[in-house]
């Protein structure tokens, strides 16, 4: 905030859970079909205190408190979104999505299609991910690959507070379903510059987060800080990488990805879910369609292993490491 | 639990008025009502079962002996209200107001028999068993918030009483209050399990106390027991009293659909003392005096004429389009899907 | 509901024996066991809660206040049952034989908290809410098979009532007349959300209705109702009675769990009025002629030994070794895993 | 049967849906452990007949009419399995294993892990899948990225009659869960000769169909005698297809799909579900990870599109066709 122009923009410096927590508010103030539904997101101000303050500012008919039953938060959304209303749904951690996964997969991704428009679910599901901070055993699981390859359904995933804000804005406006995934371990992990007004960041659009020359770094959610750090550091030993956020993981911007790797010649792509089926999969896919001939080394993966996110005694083990990740960039680079 | 719910009847099997005090509600209009919609449904519902076997359409699972129940349910409901089928309740629909073009197209496998007429609020049916009964709670929940009269009804077997979407849905009815009719077809099987062996109680309408939702029981092929039954439920709801959950215990008189074989699982000759739900209304039109040979006369040629119409509309009605697989997954195709839909399209244009 | 299901006590607060009938079936062994064990897990429990003020384990669910609704039934049960718990029930779970090291060990993030000593039938503490009531169906039901006396019990809370896998675990107990306790902690709250926002009923008890499932709502702070009402139940269920559903009121004196704040959504004094289940059995000890300074004294010697050696024995357990990660996803490690396995090793080995 | 050798094993000329009726059999005949549990099972002999017989002979007590009821079969299953059992669960209708996904996903597929080995689930978990049998809605869904991509479950997947048989005692002889796919639009079309007697298929090895050296076409299921034909068609344009049948899709036959590759430098995947998140693009990575110098074209992908499978009158168009099939073939030879 240094020029006079910029200042013009009112912005706070949060956390990435006070923009989730400000793009709530200002949606429910300006749109009266909005509504928040989960578990504990009313007086508790939820487990994170996503929706702090929100039940006493608009009131406990638009900041509901549910009783604990996944499918029946995703189910009534379905009535209630057919009938008007704009639900912002709470499942309290992802790993607890899987109740939900019929209601989703049967009607909340496939109404429009079953009656050409006549019907439609204007729905965002928010769902913090993602392991690393010590929770117990199924609140750490990455779960996106199973709505990405659901159609019918976008699923999108900030990385910073500028971003969260944005793309929940952008969520509650799309007349689709949205599944608004939370990386856990970035809530409060650092803040950035927020306007406190409403703005909307377009869905679909990744962002690239470094410029680079010599291998693209492709990522999202809480990996970005981790992959901009170990871009950095291998910045110091020479090499020049490309870090790109995607922010949207389906429908991905494969323009975005195509290009950055077409300079390139180089790519890793860097996840937390498990790899088999991991979005890296599709990512691969993408370059080998659009980008075949440019590849100089074989795409490599940094991700999850084939097995269930462990006990937090061993998360960190599960993670990408630095140390992985820099592995992959040497072995793209000399290969 | 039987005791707690005795099966309430208005008419009995032979048509005979067994509750009198509901006598003075029990008017022409109504019967004539009941007796066009149930001969409607029931002449449908043979006719897509000879167009299934003639190959005209697809799978199709008749509900013949539930018209009662179907019909006494629908009838009671407003302009405006919410219906939430299964796949077997084509007759509620008809009878509220689908078009009879677009259920045959449904059942021809095309998506345009899931559109209601406009302004109508007809949701397609559900496939996945019990995942409905929380769609009607949500959409009448939206209603409440509204401030409107307007209520939804889910109907759902008596198999469906085992998902946990089911006792989701009431607990979420209950706890919210919401303007919803449970309406629960109790035909005697879930393809081949039969309610003893689905659950351990006698009754569907004891589960609605888990809840403390307000149930009945009653007998479902009585279409006054349904329609006066729902109506208490529809005032009810309207009125902000909440849901209420009906057991109509009716029966399955045919083949869970038309793949199926129920002399694979159905002992000889039960149901055989099961009368007919259009022939006990008949009974009861000629006891009572409300059987004019006319009115019947006219009404069959009628709706013979509407099914043929709309099987022939449904026959010359434009082939699907492949595009239709495409332009209605989101409301604006991204990028990927459209490259997917030319190349397709390129494809079948031989390019 | 209430009256239908009236709130058993053997106890009242002040220690007072209120079922006069009960004394007989109550002994000083009895008695004293109740007492060792609540006391040990009261214990346990106050040891891990400044465990994890300290960082030395993580997250933690404090049981306070329900220890005599998990000693109470843990103690009902035999050699060879199943329990199968969430993640409050580590006082039911240490009262059935549950090792003390393990347990902070599951609280310290490692998998070999979820390993019960040998031949015990203790599984993991469920996670997903209400999951494990499925598993205790399907787990007695073996036993129903192989034509033994052994049962299972389920452990749940308030809020698990609201999951469809509840309903679906007491129907299936029911349709199979399972040798199953479906064992209710109602502790008032699931997190924030207060009992009467969960559910528009005013007991759990009376869910049982639905299924047919003989239910009892007991007083879940007095160990006796709750050790009483539970050895109908397991008799009922060895003899081929099917399961029983078991309401213990009870109260979460703390908060849901170490990361958690009550004052955010509980009414200011709250529960003040509720008296500790052990100051009750304490009284009751003292009333009737059970205190007995000795055993008292030596007792929470011993206790307090055996926690220190416990958190001791957490404490240098041998540190957690990635390859165990990889070691038990399968019985034997598919090519791919081994891959990811010996590349991680090899990266972490420096090489 | 032309050899005295063969003839010594008596073998049956059948269709898979009775192959799949016949391992059951065996398997229920051996070991007093099994049993059958699922909707319509019992009496009904299973909607396709595919349990026909079984409780008849085997009774009540061996093979179970369950209530309506997915997580609570599948729950139920994990208690029998963990008790000393092994349940063989029948799912009706692949779309309708939603409902149990959270069950699978955290306790059949972890509870190994968890316990380390303590506990395990030795379950099969049959469903018949895929479109182009004009079934309702929701009947035709290939869901098998939902599970290849949950770690500590296998995954396989059957072409004909005699794999139907032998994999499926090899998954009820197996420790661990596993997910028996069964294509339905395969139950009845062709026959084969099976052998009467208790054998079993590999798990994790795929089949080379037909052996080539231009292309190598990697499919799995009711796509392969479809493949199949394509291969026979285009090698009278001279172009020699090599046909894999996966049969196991997690873990998967990294080494013959390699191997393949290497030889022919060109790959198509065939497969039903939806394409993002498909396993064709897993297939892709083992690809690029495996025989990235090799490869003369990029991949292929002939899959669904990215829509839910549509109603029965437009299915044929969301199905592989033998001229996509064709086009992408031409498309890796052309390039
Ligand atoms: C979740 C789910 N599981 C299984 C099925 C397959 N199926 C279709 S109809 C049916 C029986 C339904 O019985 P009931 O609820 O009594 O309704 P009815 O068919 O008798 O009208 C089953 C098992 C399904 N459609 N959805
Ligand atoms: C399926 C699922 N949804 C949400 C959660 C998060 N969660 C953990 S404990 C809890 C409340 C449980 O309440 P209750 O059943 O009353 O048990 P209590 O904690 O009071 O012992 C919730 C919502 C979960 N563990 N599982
Ligand atoms: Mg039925
Ligand atoms: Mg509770």
């Amino acid at each position: 905030m240094t020029t006079e122009y910029t200042e013009r923009i009112a912005t706070k410096n949060i956390t990435m859970i006070q923009a989730i927590n400000d793009g709530m508010r200002t949606v429910l103030e300006r749109d009266p079909t909005t509504l928040i539904l989960g578990e504990d997101v009313g007086k508790n101000g939820g487990v994170f205190r996503a929706t702090d303050g929100l039940q006493e500012e608009f009131g406990e008919d638009r900041v509901i408190d549910t009783p604990l039953s996944e499918s029946g938060i995703i189910g009534t959304s379905v009535g209630l979104a057919v009938n008007g209303l704009k639900p912002i749904a709470e499942i309290q951690f992802m790993g607890f999505i899987y109740p939900a996964y019929d209601q989703i997969m049967t009607h909340v991704s496939r109404i429009r299609m079953r009656t050409m428009g006549r019907y439609s679910v204007p729905l965002v599901i928010r769902a913090p991910f993602g392991a690393g901070v010590r929770a117990p055993e199924i609140h750490s699981d990455s779960a996106e690959s199973l709505f990405t390859h659901m159609p019918g359904i976008k699923v999108v995933c900030p990385a910073t507070p500028y971003d969260a804000k944005g793309l929940l804005i952008a969520a509650i406006e799309d007349p689709d379903p949205v599944l608004y995934m939370e990386p856990m371990h970035s809530y409060r992990s650092f803040r950035e510059e927020v306007p406190t007004d409403y703005y909307t960041v377009e869905i679909g659009k990744g962002k690239k987060r470094i410029e680079g020359n010599d291998v693209t770094l492709i990522t999202w959610g809480a990996m970005v800080p981790l992959v901009e750090k170990v871009a950095n550091q291998v910045k110091g030993r020479g090499i020049d990488c490309e870090v790109i956020d995607l922010r949207t993981l389906y429908p991905i911007d494969e323009g975005l990805i195509a290009e950055s790797v077409q300079k390139t010649g180089r790519a890793v792509v860097i996840h937390e879910a498990p790899k088999t089926g991991g979005l890296g999969s599709d990512i691969v896919s993408i370059i080998n369609d659009t980008s075949f001939l440019y590849l100089k080394a074989p795409i490599e993966r940094v991700s999850g292993f084939d097995v269930p996110v462990p006990f937090s005694s061993l998360e960190n083990h599960y993670l990408p490491t630095p140390e992985r990740i820099n592995r992959a960039i040497e072995k793209v680079i000399d290969f | 639990m039987e005791e707690v719910y005795p099966l309430k009847q208005i008419i009995d099997d032979h048509g005979n008025l067994v509750d009198k005090s509901s006598k003075s509600l029990i008017t022409r209009e109504l019967v004539q009502k009941a007796y066009y919609h149930m001969y409607r449904i029931r002449t449908f519902d043979k006719k897509a079962k000879s167009l299934q076997r003639q190959g005209r359409i697809g799978t199709y699972p008749p509900f013949e002996g539930q018209e009662a129940a179907q019909v006494g349910s629908a009838l009671a409901l407003e302009e405006n209200d919410w219906l939430f089928p299964t796949y077997r309740d084509h007759g509620a629909m008809l009878t509220f107001g689908a078009d009879m073009t677009r259920t045959f197209l449904y059942w021809n496998g095309r998506l345009e028999g899931c559109q209601p007429p406009e302004g109508k609020h007809i949701f397609p049916a559900a496939v996945p068993i019990a995942t409905q009964i929380l769609h009607a709670v949500g959409a009448s929940w939206a209603e409440k918030r509204k401030g409107t009269k307007n209520i939804a009804i889910a109907y759902f077997g008596d198999g469906a009483t085992s998902e946990g979407d089911f006792h989701e849905g009431l607990n979420f009815a209950s706890v919210f209050q919401t303007p919803t009719i449970l309406f629960n077809q109790n035909n005697g099987y879930a393809i081949s399990v039969p309610f003893e062996r689905q659950m351990n109680s006698k009754t569907v309408a004891q589960k609605g106390i888990a809840y403390e939702i307000p149930s009945i029981r009653v007998d479902g092929n009585d279409f006054f027991a349904v329609y006066f039954a729902m109506q208490e439920a529809t005032r009810r709801a309207r009125t902000g009293g909440g849901p209420t959950l009906i057991e109509a215990v009716t029966w399955r008189t045919g083949a869970h659909t038309t793949a199926d074989d129920p002399t694979k699982y159905r002992p000889d000759g039960i149901g055989k003392d099961i009368v007919d739900p259009l022939l006990r209304l008949e009974r009861m039109m000629k006891n009572e005096g409300y059987w004019d040979e006319e009115f019947i006369q006219s009404t069959r040629e009628r709706i013979e004429e509407e099914i043929d119409d709309a099987v022939k509309a449904m026959e010359s009605y434009p082939k699907a389009k492949p595009e239709d697989m495409f332009d209605h997954v989101f409301a604006e195709l991204p990028e990927q899907l459209v490259k997917q839909k030319e190349s397709y399209l390129q494809l079948l244009r031989g390019e």
